[in-house]
């Protein structure tokens, strides 16, 4: 189980090496998913398989098609890519790279050098668990992220709408004056 | 009671004044004409009535007392004392001149210029009254604010910037004095347990000499900025120089009165030992104040930079008396605050006069104005005369007063405040000289002469300069006991004339250190 | 009759004051009347006053108008006190004053600013009686002040002219620092004795301070440095022959009667401090003979009608500062009350003179008014004899004489400051004769226009008796012994003890100054007319020249303090026009725009840039958590 | 749930039902002025539903939330805030060519948000408040979709909030890792256990104040807002002004309050890097800005950071300043951004100084408003600000903040500037008569002058009294049972 | 089950974290931007349910879901907004938008 939970880390991390250094936004975007699955492997290692299967169907399903969607709907072509290489020069990465090391620095260390409780082993909780938790202490906040999506959606409604005039009715009597 | 009505007879006024404007033009300059004047009624009735009560044992003449803030200790606190009482009558005095000088000269917007004026006005008397310092925070920023737009708008031609200026110059001091007030605060709340902003109840304070020392900074950048005392002068020139005359007057006549009014309402009681300390180092502020102001005075060319410069000078004299912590400099302090808001305002005035009909404050500009207007140039010649300490107007008695006074305290500094007079003789004449002597390089437009509004305006301040030079005992009288009450914590450091006199001889340095040492061996008892 | 004391120095005030008011919407005669009476009648009260003073011999007569104030202790009253050396100058004052003012309603009558030129003179001449007449030091101080502020009035009278003005500037300027000096002085005064009233002053000085007292001797200094500056004595003399800008009869006014004879009163008032205080009595001295033969060297060289006289002022004043400093009082105050009459004489003479010349003081240009003008050619001879102490007929000659007498034989005289006051007069006659041949002998230079009439006449008449008898109120033992004049000042004044057993030789002194005198009128008389070539010879020596430059330009006095005082005070006041501590603030304001115009540039509107922004903050917390 | 819980959240349950009503009601019938009115009125009725609690001692619905004085005084305030921004916001759309109702639903979504977050005593409503929050102001500020400003605004906040929540939701994580429980009396438990913090917990703790620090743009987490403010539309600027931050900082409140984080030099010493460089940033950055709402965004920073001096204080007093100041900022800042959004037109947002110039002469009675707004904002006598600073001066002097206090009198002072600066603007003589800008008819201006009026009363009213809001506070906070022990 | 320590878990999460972090930082590309996004926001997911691992509870894992469900609200409004800008600007470069600065 250990070894799986390498590996697929090992996995995931390239993988989402490959999806932040790709210019073809659709390769990364592969990358993406395969970064997911590997996440979903190693969530499995971790005794949450219900996480894992949501992992796979909401992440690498239904938000990555979403973004598949729109960059379908945007017509990229070549030029993008080779617009997308030319801004992803050393230049711009190296500051960034340095600033992300320092912090990974830190993380590491921080998370090593914590005197947490000798490593437990890691015990599944299973969905059933989860279910109750969820929909008994927590089904207020079930009902928020309820609430969360509606705004999204309103949200995401009227903002992409297509664009339509809408003069209003003062001014449109104003305007036929003119 | 009839301490609230005064500031709110003016604030109602300038409400009504703006309101009235609509109404009518003019009617805001006889709403604004007529509040003032009803305040200075009381103010004389309330001094005409009570002359016997001065000399009683308390100071206070009047207190009224309402709770506003209980939670905090804050109450709506007004006490009247002699000395609040003559800064009132210097108020309401300067603030009907300001009203008469700008009857002409404001144009526009009449409504709101009034409403600022009698705001300020409404300010100053509550600085003047009060006596909770959260209360006297209040009415010290309160007063800023309407004297901002007074500058910033019916100013001269760089009036945003004099108006930035002396906002936040003042501001900035002002806030040092909330922090050391608030630390007041807390010290004795947590000694009595009772938390209050009660001036009487803080005086009870006993402080740690680190603690009064920082608190009294606190204080003393607010009135020192105010006052204004050199290095911090940097706002007044410019702020007096574009405000319009009814706010250079005011600025002048009062504003700067209200830093000399702290100091010995609140530095000196609160803070006996530190001031002791820090006296040296004051005294030589103004002194420093004294030359500078009056070195800088002598070279402006623009008149009303030129008497910005000499209150500069002026005040000088005010924080090197304070701090000689006897009866004679204190007194002379008050003579000097009052002669100073009478004499510099005139001098505003009259460069107002000047620049209405010539539309110009460049002396180089001007001359020879004595042959066509003899009367402006008599009316000018006391009061430049009252500005260089001439005997027999007001200014000589509060100089001279100021300066036997810190004479006691500190020989060598008194000696180069003295030398200032000379310099104050150089400017003034100066300004003798190019405006009315020496004919002028430029062609001049017909300068006419005073008018009727004018002199009426003129007359009673080179009448009152007159009184106060011959004839000051009623208004000493009405500080004493005040002043007396201020000295209280320094009782002992007042200066044996005779035993000091036998050791003055030369080492002077000798007699400071005396004189320190009785200071703090009293003060010790 | 001393209810009446108040008057004396009111009514001039209140003819001020009238002038002001209504100056200008009332007739000339009026003006006249006003001005003029205010002080004729002063000058009547005076007299009996003075009368009565004498019938009845009190010590003296106070009164006390109101209490000026009352601070701690310090309580000034507007209080008058008249003893015999008050009375000296008040009668000097409002007789010479009232002359003075009778013959400016003709010398002005052209002015268009008649009016306010009483009313300035009526203010002078009443400032000049609170001078003298206060009890205490303050109220001294208040006249003192306002001979000042008339001063500066009336000598820039014509004030179109810019010269006038900065000579009436420098005049006030100039007695300012001097009387700056004197108010520190009154500060110690004060604090020594807690009160500036005189007569408690002088009584407790004796017994506060032992002769030669550290305190007594600065406070000496000091109020000499007050004398010093109103009396136009070294080193603040410059304002002096500037002085000479305003009208004549001010300057007649300011050099007889009132103004530069204040130093004298001041000195002679506070003589117990000054007995005090031996050093400043000997700098007194040394002062006055400084003065005296500086400005007589100067008044040599002078083309200047006005400022010869000027200089003799100096000079003379210098004679009494002399007599102060060798304790001999009364003969200071003679010689005060003596160069009142021939000086105020001398000058009222040369106004003539000018108005006649329509306006012209350059003697050069001047000449033969002898015979064109006979009044006052004989009227400035007396003076001019009065001046250069023409032997036995002249009142200046015994006034002088007396000085140099006690040179010698006073206790604390010497024959240093005698051998210069002898010098001073030998210069003194060959200058004050110098002027009367040059303008009244020769050839006519300038049309006479303006004959003098009765106005200026009278006056003249009348001090030119007065400069020729004056002197015989006092007069030398050996000669008659007439000592009216000291004696009259004996309550007040400390009589000179003489040295005894020199008495003997005085009358080889008297013959000594006698000979001095006429010799210098001799030299005057040869160069001037017998031998006009002697001069022409001086011309063209360079180095004659030099020191005649030297000598015209006042010693280079005014050169000297332009170099050492007014340019760096100007050059220190232009340089800092701007205030540089004005510019310290706009210095911190463009130091924060500054700060402002950096954290400007982080606010590039690129995401990236913020997303790093927060990366950093987020950099910055975990260290201080992971590390602190 | 029990009624007792239905009756504690009855405040939040009016927001969601008047949000679904408006919904169906905009799904039948699109009407600006009803959805307008079903807002106001669901304000209303949660603000009135407040007054039914019974906040005499906290009342917790296990595990997320938790009612009590301090969170029904939040709740009141944020709603009336709301309330008076969608007064203010009628006459705003009603002149924009854009579909209007759906900004209501979000308007009500967001302070929904705000106020599950001040309630919240666990992770994940704390979480979930926050998100509903966001996502509802994305679109808000990105509302006005044709402009090409607003979208820029609406997709820097997307992106920088939900890089910041992901910080906020790692520390989270870390502290969850670290204790083992996420509801903030837990933590407070589990870290009293310890005698020295873990590495884990601080550093959890640090990248939850990243997320925090971004919603409340203090400094180095500031950078958003200027652009935000001046992207999004007035009424908008104004809610991320308020109520956004309102929020957050209740929440901030009641968790280090629980936990006792003053106990901790290391984050002591980061709020107060934090509040120092907030207050200087901000101040200077504003110092020479010309467009008016970036001032007013960057002045917010400074706010933030005097706000921030109380709070090191950690006592009940810093608490009644932070609260009394909220209230005397929410007035000012919806006033100021009231007085913007009236004066905009349809083509731009009235952010110009030019726009200003001469207002005094043109519109007296808007620009004395404006005028008494930016006083309060800069602490003047007779307006709420002054109070509220003058308390969080105090609270700073009692605890002996020394530099901090220091620099927020420095800071006061360089506020003034840009402060008067506009009212110098404003009291300018316009040199030519101005081309009055197109504007509908006034009458859809009377509730956005009456809201005006109102703010401008109260602004001067608590200046003037500010006794009867100060009883309120210390009465309300009383029941924050965490406080009282101090 | 065996196992897998936290300090493991966290430092995987932690790396995912930082690559998102990096990436937002570097790319210009809007899309680009958000999707670093969702990789960061994965990353603490994948923290909560390491920590609820370790705790054996469900907590970590209901964290896990309301996580996922406000990515997904937030990729659905970024990419109607991701849409609108394009339609404005006609480009995803985000350095474009930067009309407000200052």
């Amino acid at each position: 189980m250990e070894l799986t939970f390498y590996i697929a880390a090992a996995v995931a991390v390239l993988a989402t090496l490959m999806v932040i250094t790709r210019y073809n936004m659709i390769h990364a975007l592969l990358y993406l998913v395969v970064s997911f699955l590997a996440i979903a492997i190693v969530f499995f290692t971790l005794g949450a398989p219900f996480m894992a299967a949501l992992e796979v169907i909401v992440y690498a399903g239904a938000i990555v098609v979403l973004i598949i969607f729109v960059i379908m709907m945007l017509n990229l072509t070549y030029e993008d890519v080779q617009k997308e290489k030319e801004w992803l020069k050393p230049s711009v990465w190296v500051g960034p790279a340095i600033l992300s090391l320092v912090l990974l620095a830190e993380l590491v260390y921080m998370i090593t050098a914590a005197e947490t409780a000798p490593a437990a082993a890691v015990v599944a909780v299973d969905a059933r668990l989860v279910g109750l938790a969820l929909f008994g202490p927590y089904v207020l906040a079930v009902q928020l992220s309820g609430i969360l999506l509606m705004a999204g959606i309103v949200g995401a409604y009227h903002l992409g709408r297509q664009k339509k005039k809408v003069v209003h009715r003062f001014l449109q009597e104003r305007s036929a004056a003119a | 009671m009839i301490l609230v009505w005064l500031i709110v007879i003016l604030m109602a006024g300038g409400l009504l004044a703006w309101l009235a404007q609509k109404w009518h033009r003019a009617s805001p300059r006889w709403i604004a004409l007529g509040s003032v004047l009803a305040t200075l009624g009381i103010t004389v009735y309330l001094w005409l009535a009570m002359p016997a009560a001065t000399l009683g044992a308390s100071p206070w003449l009047l207190q009224y007392e309402l709770p506003w803030i209980p939670q905090w200790g804050v109450s709506f606190s007004l006490a009247l004392d002699g000395l609040s009482l003559l800064m009132l009558l210097l108020t309401f005095f300067l603030g009907l001149v300001a009203i008469l000088i700008s009857w002409r000269e404001i144009k526009n917007k009449v409504g709101f210029f009034h409403f600022n004026l009698l705001w300020v006005l409404a300010g100053i008397t509550g600085v003047f009254l009060t006596m909770d310092l959260f209360l006297f925070y209040f009415f010290w920023e309160v007063m800023l604010i309407p004297m901002y737009f007074l500058i910033g708008i019916w100013g001269h031609e760089n009036r945003n910037y004099a108006a930035y200026k002396f906002f936040i110059f003042t501001q900035a001091s002002g806030l040092l004095m909330l922090l050391a007030i608030l630390g007041l605060y807390f010290i004795h709340g947590s000694q009595t347990g009772t938390y209050t902003f009660n001036y009487f109840a803080l005086l009870n304070t006993s402080l740690a000499p680190e603690a009064a020392r920082l608190l009294m900074f606190g204080f003393l950048a607010a009135f020192l900025v105010k006052l204004p005392v050199v290095p911090f002068h940097s706002w007044l020139p410019d702020a007096h120089s574009e405000a319009p005359t009814a706010g250079s007057v005011i600025l002048a006549g009062l504003l700067l009165k209200t830093g000399a009014y702290g100091l010995l309402r609140f530095v000196l009681p609160l803070f006996p030992t530190a001031t002791v300390e820090f006296a040296p180092w004051a005294m030589l502020l103004g002194v420093i104040g004294i030359i500078y102001g009056a070195i800088l005075a002598f070279s402006q060319t623009d008149l009303k930079r030129l008497v910005a410069y000499t209150s500069v000078s002026h005040m000088g004299f005010v924080i090197l008396g304070v701090f000689a912590f006897n009866e004679w400099a204190l007194q002379g302090v008050v003579m000097q605050m009052i002669t100073h808001g009478l004499s510099t305002g005139a001098l505003f005035i009259l460069a107002g006069f000047l620049y209405e009909r010539l539309h110009t404050r460049d002396i180089r500009l001007m001359g020879g104005f004595w042959s066509r207007a003899p009367k402006m140039g008599v009316v000018a010649l006391i009061f430049v005369m009252a500005s260089l300490g001439l005997p027999g107007l007001g200014n000589f008695i509060a100089e001279f007063l100021t300066l036997v006074g810190s004479w006691q305290a500190n020989n060598w500094l008194t000696v180069f405040a003295t030398i200032g007079l000379v310099m104050a003789t150089a400017y003034s004449l100066r300004i003798m000289q190019k405006v009315f002597y020496e004919p002028s390089l430029v062609e001049q437009p017909a300068l006419p002469d005073l008018t009727s509004r004018e002199m009426l305006i003129a007359a009673p301040m080179i009448v009152g300069l007159l009184w106060l030079g011959l004839y000051p005992q009623p208004v000493l009288d009405l500080a004493q006991p005040s002043v007396q009450e201020q000295l209280q914590a320094y009782s002992g450091s007042k200066v044996e004339p005779k035993v000091a006199a036998v050791e003055a001889p030369l080492s002077i340095a000798e007699i400071d250190s005396v004189y320190f040492e009785a200071a703090v061996k009293d003060l010790k008892k | 009759m001393a209810d009446l004391l108040w008057l004396i120095p009111a009514l001039p005030f209140a003819g001020a004051l009238l002038l002001v008011l209504f100056g200008n919407r009332i007739s000339r005669g009026l003006v006249t009347a006003i001005g003029a009476g205010s002080v004729g009648i002063s000058a009547a009260i005076t007299l009996l006053l003075g009368i009565e003073y004498l019938s009845s011999q009190p010590a003296y007569y106070h009164q006390e108008v109101w209490n000026w104030f009352n601070v701690a202790g310090f309580n000034p009253s507007i209080a008058f006190h008249l003893d015999a050396l008050s009375m000296v100058f008040i009668f000097v004052i409002t007789f010479v004053g009232f002359l003075i003012h009778v013959y400016s309603t003709e010398y002005m009558a052209e002015d268009a600013d008649y009016s306010r030129f009483f009313a300035c003179m009526n203010l002078f001449v009443g400032s000049m009686l609170v001078l003298v007449m206060a009890d205490n030091l303050l109220l001294l101080y208040l006249g003192w002040e306002g001979v000042g502020l008339c001063s500066y009035l009336l000598i820039g009278f014509w004030y179109k002219e810019p010269a006038n003005g900065y000579a009436a500037r420098k005049a006030f300027i100039i007695t300012r620092v001097g009387d700056t000096a004197m108010a520190i002085g009154l500060f110690m005064l004060f604090q020594a004795f807690g009160t500036l009233h005189i007569q408690t002053i002088s009584t407790e000085a004796v017994q506060l301070w032992d002769t030669g007292a550290q305190m007594a001797v600065i406070i000496a200094f000091l109020l000499l440095g007050g004398a010093v500056g109103k009396s136009g004595q070294l080193p603040l003399q410059t304002w002096l022959p500037d002085a000479m800008a305003g009208p004549t009869p001010v300057s007649a006014l300011i050099h007889a009667a009132t103004m530069v004879t204040a130093g004298v009163y001041l000195i002679a008032r506070m003589h117990v401090i000054f007995e005090l205080a031996p050093v400043a009595m000997m700098a007194v001295a040394a002062i006055g003979a400084v003065t005296l033969l500086i400005a007589g060297f100067a008044a040599l060289t002078q083309y200047d009608l006005k400022r010869v006289l000027a200089y003799s002022t100096i000079s003379q004043i210098g004679y009494m500062f002399l007599a102060l400093g060798v304790g001999a009082w009364s003969a200071g105050v003679f010689h005060f009350m003596i160069h009142a009459f021939f000086k105020a004489l001398l000058f009222l003479c040369a106004g003539a003179i000018i108005l006649a010349l329509h306006h012209e003081q350059d003697m050069r240009k001047m000449g033969g008014l002898r015979t064109s003008m006979p009044v006052v050619f004989w009227t400035f001879l007396i003076g001019a004899a009065s001046l250069a102490a023409f032997p036995l007929v002249s009142a200046g000659f015994y006034s002088k004489d007396q000085i140099l007498w006690l040179q010698l034989a006073g206790e604390n005289g010497s024959v240093w400051l005698y051998a210069a006051g002898l010098l001073g007069a030998f210069v003194t006659s060959i200058y004050t004769f110098r002027m009367v041949f040059i303008t009244f002998y020769g050839k006519a230079k300038t049309h006479v226009g303006h004959q003098p009439t009765m106005a200026i006449k009278v006056p003249l008449i009348i001090l030119a008796v007065l400069s020729l008898v004056g002197g015989f109120i006092e007069l030398p033992h050996n000669f008659g012994h007439v000592v009216l004049f000291s004696d009259f000042l004996s309550p007040i004044l400390p009589t000179i003890s003489v040295v005894p057993g020199f008495d003997q030789y005085e009358w080889m002194l008297q013959l000594l100054a006698a000979v001095v005198s006429l010799s210098g009128i001799y030299i005057a008389y040869l160069f001037y007319i017998s031998k006009p070539e002697l001069l022409a010879s001086i011309h063209r020596s360079s180095t004659a020249m030099a020191v005649h430059r030297f000598w015209h330009s006042g010693w280079g006095f005014d050169k000297l303090y332009d170099i050492l005082l007014v340019r760096p005070y100007v050059f220190l006041a232009n340089v800092n026009k701007r205030d540089v501590i004005d510019g310290f603030y706009t210095g911190l304001a463009r130091v924060t725009e500054g700060f402002h115009m950096m954290l400007s540039e982080t606010q590039s509107g690129v995401l990236r840039n913020y997303v790093a922004g927060v990366v950093v903050g987020a950099i910055m917390i975990l260290t201080i958590s992971i590390f602190l | 749930m029990s009624v007792n819980d239905f009756i504690h959240l009855m405040p939040l349950l009016i927001l969601t039902v008047g949000a679904l009503v408006s919904m169906l009601v905009i799904s039948a019938w699109r009407n600006h002025k009803i959805i307008y009115v079903i807002t106001a009125v669901s304000f209303v009725a949660a603000f009135a539903s407040l007054f039914e609690q019974h906040v005499a001692a906290p009342y917790t619905i296990e595990p997320l939330f938790v009612m009590d004085g301090f969170s029904a005084f939040y709740i009141g305030l944020m709603l009336v805030t709301a309330l008076l921004i969608s007064m203010l916001s009628y006459a705003y759309f009603e002149q924009r060519e854009e579909r209007k109702e759906e900004y209501y639903i979000l308007l009500i979504l967001s302070t929904l948000g705000a106020c599950v977050m001040v309630i919240s005593k666990h992770f994940a409503s704390f979480f979930l408040g926050l998100e509903i929050l966001s996502v509802a102001l994305y679109s808000l500020i990105a509302y006005l979709r044709t402009r090409e400003r607003s979208d820029e605004a609406g997709i820097k906040y997307l992106i920088l909030a939900a890089f910041s929540s992901a910080f906020l939701l790692f520390g989270m994580a870390l502290v969850y890792a670290a204790t083992g429980t996420m509801t903030f009396t837990g933590i407070a438990t589990a870290i009293a256990a310890f005698d020295r913090l873990p590495l884990l917990l601080i550093t959890g703790f640090g990248m939850m104040i990243i997320g925090i620090g971004f919603k409340l743009s203090v400094v180095p987490f500031h950078m958003w807002t200027p652009d935000v403010y001046e992207g999004a539309p007035a009424p908008v600027t104004a809610f991320i002004a308020t109520v956004s931050k309102g929020g957050v900082l209740g929440l901030l409140i009641r968790f280090f309050m629980e936990v006792d984080g003053f106990r901790y030099p290391t984050l002591v010493l980061i709020f107060t890097i934090i509040a120092i460089a907030s207050m200087f940033a901000g101040n200077l950055l504003a110092l020479m800005q010309q467009n008016v709402k970036r001032i007013l965004a960057y002045s917010s920073i400074s706010h933030l950071g005097y706000l921030l001096v109380a709070f090191l204080a950690g006592n009940q007093m810093g608490v009644e300043a932070i609260t009394f100041y909220l209230v005397a900022y929410f007035i000012t800042t919806v006033g100021a951004f009231g007085v913007i959004a009236m004066l905009s037109d349809k083509d731009r947002d009235a952010e110009r100084m030019e726009d200003f110039k001469g207002l005094l002469w043109r519109r007296p009675w808007t620009a004395a408003i404006f005028t008494a707004m930016l006083l309060s904002l800069a602490g003047i006598p007779l307006t709420a600000g002054f109070v509220g600073k003058f308390y969080i001066i105090a609270t700073g002097v009692n605890t002996q903040l020394w530099l901090p206090v220091a620099i927020l009198v420095l800071n006061s002072v360089i506020g003034l500037y840009y402060y008067i600066k506009i009212i110098a603007v404003m009291f300018q003589q316009p040199e030519a008569a101005m081309e009055p800008r197109r504007q509908l008819r006034p009458s859809i201006y009377v509730a956005s002058m009456g809201t005006l009026t109102v703010l401008a009363l109260l602004l001067i009213g608590i200046g003037v009294y500010p006794t009867a809001l100060i009883n309120l506070i210390t009465t309300l906070l009383n029941t924050f049972t965490t406080l009282t022990l101090r | 089950m065996n196992a897998v320590s936290m300090e493991a878990g966290l430092l995987l999460a932690g790396i995912l974290f930082l690559l998102g972090m990096i990436s937002v930082m570097i790319r210009r590309n809007i899309i680009f931007m958000l999707i670093s996004v969702e990789i960061m926001l994965n990353a603490a997911g994948l923290a909560f349910i390491v920590a609820g691992s370790r705790w054996v509870q469900p907590d970590g894992q209901i964290m896990f879901i309301f996580i996922l469900t406000m990515a997904a609200a937030e990729v659905s409004v970024g990419l109607a907004l991701i849409l609108q800008i394009y339609h404005q600007l006609k480009t995803l470069n985000s350095d474009t938008a930067n009309f407000m600065k200052g």
